[in-house]
């Protein structure tokens, strides 16, 4: 079997469920000849046809408003908004929409929709285009949102995406696309919904992370496992819901929680897994939960970016005065 | 320089504020009980907006958005379309919900801050109402999309009001409607104000029809008070939508003859004489003289339509008032398909403080 | 001196504001002839005239966009949003642009900007009318966020914010618009910034809220001290930055923390809060955390508010759990 | 049904793809210094264009939008402007920014990732370049408005994409601009493309200068390779919106004779032949052919003319590559004007951690 980088593996997993399920449309911009900016969508259009792999007007408020039209009629549209930092415009139909219309119909409208975004920094993009904005997104209810870190979570998290049928937000990070490969059968098997994942099993402190950054957060633990310090590292993949209690259990174990991401520090969802453990597991606590975030600034254009977000050094010195303190 | 393209706005009016007709009447109308069909629900919108008044000054409803003035625009917009067409409304076209089979106990049950208003027994595929303005658009233009892409022969139908044109969404959706040739219509309401904005304020154009221009495709106006006029004009829009032509903007010009809501105090910032002048040309009247004048309706007809109207209007508001309260239950058990394991949590919490909060 | 309510003093600092600096303009929907929806701007453009009172167009992205050409070109726009759930298409001008422009220019580009909204439910408004979304404005760095409880502090808090340099966005409670009047001298004098303000002191438990459900908070205290509790109360009032010494000072001698909003809970402001309490002040604590929220669910159509805003009986239970844990 | 508004679409072109004069010239370009000087400066653009793509290619420069096809559109357009109107750019008209003062320097270090190419020294008011596509419409609105509230006799001039003219932030400054008059000319460049999605997939329009008529302003085709013709028409726009007669739109069409940007290959979605069609058309030949029909230029001169820019090049690169790396303080600086107290704490493990990220 092939190894599939992560952007092939979305790009698997679209086929897959082009392929078997009529009711899956692809729209968003450059999606369809030129296969997406990232070429997650290569090959699909020239595969599945003009009318199921969509290039819309530039329009990211039309792209989601769209897509709630679409859905409600019975189909499935799994969007592409080019760049995380571009999903403002379409806010207006998230929010108050497509995170609504089950509950404002009682369930007489739903929306099986996945909006689909790379997420995050890295890559040495233009301004714009490294934006970690998870938390706008989790902070409303009605809206499921995920963030896979291999491309085996992607190719699962996505087809799940897809067949849930309410909307679901899907991070893509970008830094990810393709750092790595590995082998993801093309089996059509979904992952659960609502779970975190345990990437590195340890006793002395829990650290979560998501996207991207658990790489930095694998290798800051493999460090710190030469100087006997054993992290047990949670990767969310749901960022909403999120999966308190598998959180709770570990620092139950653990004693110590650093939670690390690269999006902003204040009101980031690294805020809501302390509030969290101090509201739940308050009494596990040994030392002080520490965040390990991107700084409450503007993300920097790109010659700054990797001192915005959190390198291996910084994640590693947080997790030893946890463990320490 | 040379010109290197040329558009026009025709306007439509079949009907004049006498109730004589300007042109040829369309065949609909030479069947007098299609007319009579129309008049009777034109008067129950009227005598509707009357009652839900009255209830929310006497503090039986929340705030409620009048339809008086518009009968004409929204039963014939409602007379035009299929049952099989998806409507897109704003918050006030009653007249075309309920010629699709939303009921009067819905209207009431929505804007006394139910959701269970917004659960159509009737036309499942109708959009509830959409209060952030403009932003029905889009989803219109993606109903009309899945119709295309099934081959289905339905079209979207979308309202939106003169205020609503300045939103960026109401023109990315008449852009995509063009570019895919998409089978949807949008019926802008031009009733002179967005609140207390006159639509002279809104926007430089002398028509709101010539915003189809730039999503090249065809705008058109129609006096909106004329109920023959409106339901001929949408019905071509919609036959052509039909049958693969393409998108339509159409203008229906009509007046705001109530307040915006019942929050809102027009006579704050209406100019004197305007609301007297639109009365002239109010959308009822006309066609009850059209109808006089054929022979087709009397001062006794009259009485006994209000009579039946008054007392549909009556049980609706029995069956509203008569609703068991919503249970704090409500706010979780619709959210999700499958709920996340951490909201009965929350939900076993609200039940406790249920009706504890001020 | 007249008493005034929250409303009235807002205009009255409007008005001082269009009186004493020229480059002041208003902006917004229904703002003019009308005064605004809730009559905040009553009476301004008829003293001011059409070109300092405007009356937009019906696009909230657009009198974002055009409070940022305008303050570039010198003037300081204060914008009205007719409601805080019509935010959204602002915020790709107000988070890609406001919050970024004086950065990004390295100071050449300044954006002295307000943007006004009323915020918060429970006055039996239609749907979107009631909406509580401070948490994704503080997310984003270059903004300050401010949200007054009582007429004295909507007064000096609207002038401070016309008055700094950066962007402010000022929620305004809408439960409080009419509820109380109180003294309120047409001085001209601001308050500070990023300072939160003790409501009550007290030293068994920390209570922080902000908006309009500090009235119901103090209504808890109220009953509580009966039961010889006592609580400190704190009112954030600069809901971003956040006046987190404050806090933790308090909750370093009442060892205690409660935080009451009536925004979702899920990546609420109050998650900050604790947070931060849980890194910086873990040692002081005696209890659990607790946080009292909105639910995380659809603010509900206006008959079930009540059930979703934290009302006196909750938020008592809650102090009271927290004070007896 | 009658007719009740009437539009049309001119289109504006002075000077033909060989070069010739297809109408009377204007008064400025009677005169060869001023044709030359904009020869220049479209000559400096193209090689600059060229460096450009070659830097990033060789790792020393970031993901870069080349212009080359622009040059008479960016050049046009600002001469026609006066040094106190204010301009919004979008990402790639360097040829307008350079005419009035940032530097090639600056555009490099914004390219290369550095806030600091941002901080023009030159035009002060000048925005800078605005990657969310459409945000700066609404923007330069708010500029003419300030003009016009102040009395100033300065115009806007905002630039947007084919693609860009999708969003709906696009329509939204159109239709302020007209319902305020306000000073400001927008200038949409039609350049076939956004990245890889054809004008024709944008919308159903067929011209772009058509949306100005759902805002009620003039709108205005000029063939965007003839630069005497882009300067004439928007001159003639500028000085209109100046004089209180309000707002322009100008539609420009052009080509891009370059990928998107350089992390783009457009061969993967062109379609064969149009490219080099394109180059037939493209903007520096024409005007070269016209002053060498007029005797006003030679081989030896452009040799001259080539030698010079890419002197001035490499002196920007010189001067672009020994700037001094940015520090982590600079996320801090300039976030607001008084830092909350809160940030120390964060601009302090920044300097801690600097250079330590992957
Ligand atoms: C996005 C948004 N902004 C503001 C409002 C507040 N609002 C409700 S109705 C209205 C005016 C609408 O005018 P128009 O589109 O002409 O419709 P009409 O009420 O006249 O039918 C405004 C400003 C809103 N509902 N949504
Ligand atoms: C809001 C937003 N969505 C998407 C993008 C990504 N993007 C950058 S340029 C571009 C195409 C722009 O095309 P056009 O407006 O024609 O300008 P051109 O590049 O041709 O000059 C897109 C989709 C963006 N920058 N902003
Ligand atoms: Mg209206
Ligand atoms: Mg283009």
């Amino acid at each position: 079997m092939a190894k599939l980088t992560l952007v092939e593996a979305i790009n698997q997993a679209l086929n897959w469920s082009l392929t078997h399920d009529p009711d899956v449309v692809l729209l968003g911009e450059d999606i369809g000849v030129n296969g997406g900016v990232f070429r997650a969508t290569a090959g699909l259009q020239q595969r599945h046809g003009k009318l199921r792999v969509q290039d819309t007007p530039l329009a990211e408020g039309l792209i989601a408003g769209m897509s709630i039209g679409m859905a409600a009629q019975g189909l499935k549209p799994v969007a592409e908004i080019q760049f995380m930092g571009f999903i403002y415009p379409a806010l207006d139909q998230i929010c108050n929409h497509m995170a609504r219309m089950r509950n404002r119909t009682r369930g007489r409208i739903t929306l099986p929709i996945v909006m689909r975004m790379p997420h995050g920094g890295g890559i040495h993009a233009p301004e714009h285009h490294s934006e970690s904005l998870e938390a706008l997104l989790c902070h409303h209810a009605g809206l499921r949102v995920l963030c896979p870190s291999s491309p085996a979570q992607a190719y699962g998290l996505l087809l799940a995406a897809i067949r849930d049928p309410d909307p679901v937000m899907f991070l893509e990070p970008t830094r990810l696309y393709r750092l790595a490969r590995q082998e993801v059968p093309d089996d059509g098997v979904a992952l659960p919904l609502d779970q975190c994942h345990l990437l590195r099993a340890g006793d002395d402190v829990t650290v979560v992370s998501w996207g991207a950054i658990t790489h930095e957060v694998l290798l800051a633990a493999e460090q710190l496992a030469a100087e006997q310090i054993q992290c047990e590292v949670l990767d969310l993949a749901s960022l909403s819901p999120i999966d308190h209690n598998s959180i709770l259990d570990s620092v139950a174990r653990t004693g110590r929680l650093v939670i690390v991401h690269e999006a902003a520090r204040n009101c980031g969802l690294g805020a809501e897994i302390a509030a969290t453990v101090a509201e739940r597991g308050l009494y596990s606590l040994h030392a002080p939960i520490c965040r390990i975030t991107g700084y409450d600034t503007v993300m920097p254009y790109f010659r700054l970016e990797h001192d915005y977000i959190p390198g291996v050094a910084r994640i590693a010195d947080g997790i030893r005065s946890t463990v320490r303190a | 320089m040379s010109s290197v393209a040329t558009f026009h706005i025709d306007h439509e009016q079949l009907l004049d504020a006498d109730g004589r007709p300007t042109a040829a009447l369309p065949a609909f109308a030479q069947d007098a009980s299609e007319l009579l069909h129309l008049y009777r629900l034109m008067t129950l919108c009227r005598l509707f907006d009357a009652k839900a008044i009255n209830l929310q000054r006497t503090g039986r409803l929340g705030t409620y958005a009048p339809c008086t003035g518009h009968e004409a625009t929204h039963v014939g917009v409602g007379a035009a379309m299929r049952p099989e067409d998806a409507l897109f409304p704003v918050y006030r076209e009653y007249g075309t919900q309920l010629w699709r089979g939303v009921t009067l106990t819905e209207i009431l049950t929505y804007w006394n801050g139910d959701e269970r208003g917004t659960h159509f027994a009737g036309p499942r595929q109708d959009f509830p109402w959409c209060v952030p303005i403009a932003s029905q658009m889009p989803q219109a233009a993606g109903a009309a999309m899945a119709f295309k892409l099934r081959g289905e022969a339905r079209c979207a139908v979308a309202y939106i009001g003169d205020g609503g044109t300045s939103q960026g969404a109401f023109y990315e959706a008449l852009n995509m409607a063009g570019a895919h040739a998409l089978p949807v219509v949008f019926i802008i309401v031009n009733n002179g104000w967005a609140i207390s904005v006159p639509v002279a304020e809104q926007t430089a154009a002398q028509t709101l029809a010539q915003k189809a221009i730039a999503a090249g495709i065809p705008g058109v106006q129609v006096d909106g008070n004329d109920v023959i006029g409106v339901r001929a004009v949408v019905e071509r829009a919609l036959a052509r939508a039909r049958s693969g032509g393409g998108a339509t903007v159409v203008e229906a010009l009509t007046y705001r003859l109530s307040d915006h809501t019942t929050a809102d105090d027009a006579t704050r910032y209406r100019p004197a004489g305007e609301l007297e002048a639109a009365w002239q040309r109010e959308p009822l009247l006309r066609l009850r003289r059209y109808l006089q004048a054929q022979g087709q309706w009397d001062e006794a007809q009259e009485a006994d339509l209000r009579a039946d109207c008054s007392a549909q209007i009556e049980a609706a508001v029995v069956a509203y008032t008569s609703l068991p309260a919503p249970v704090s239950d409500d706010m979780f058990t619709h959210l999700f398909a499958h709920p996340p394991a951490e909201l009965a949590q929350q939900q076993a919490t609200a039940r406790r403080y249920a009706g504890s909060g001020r």
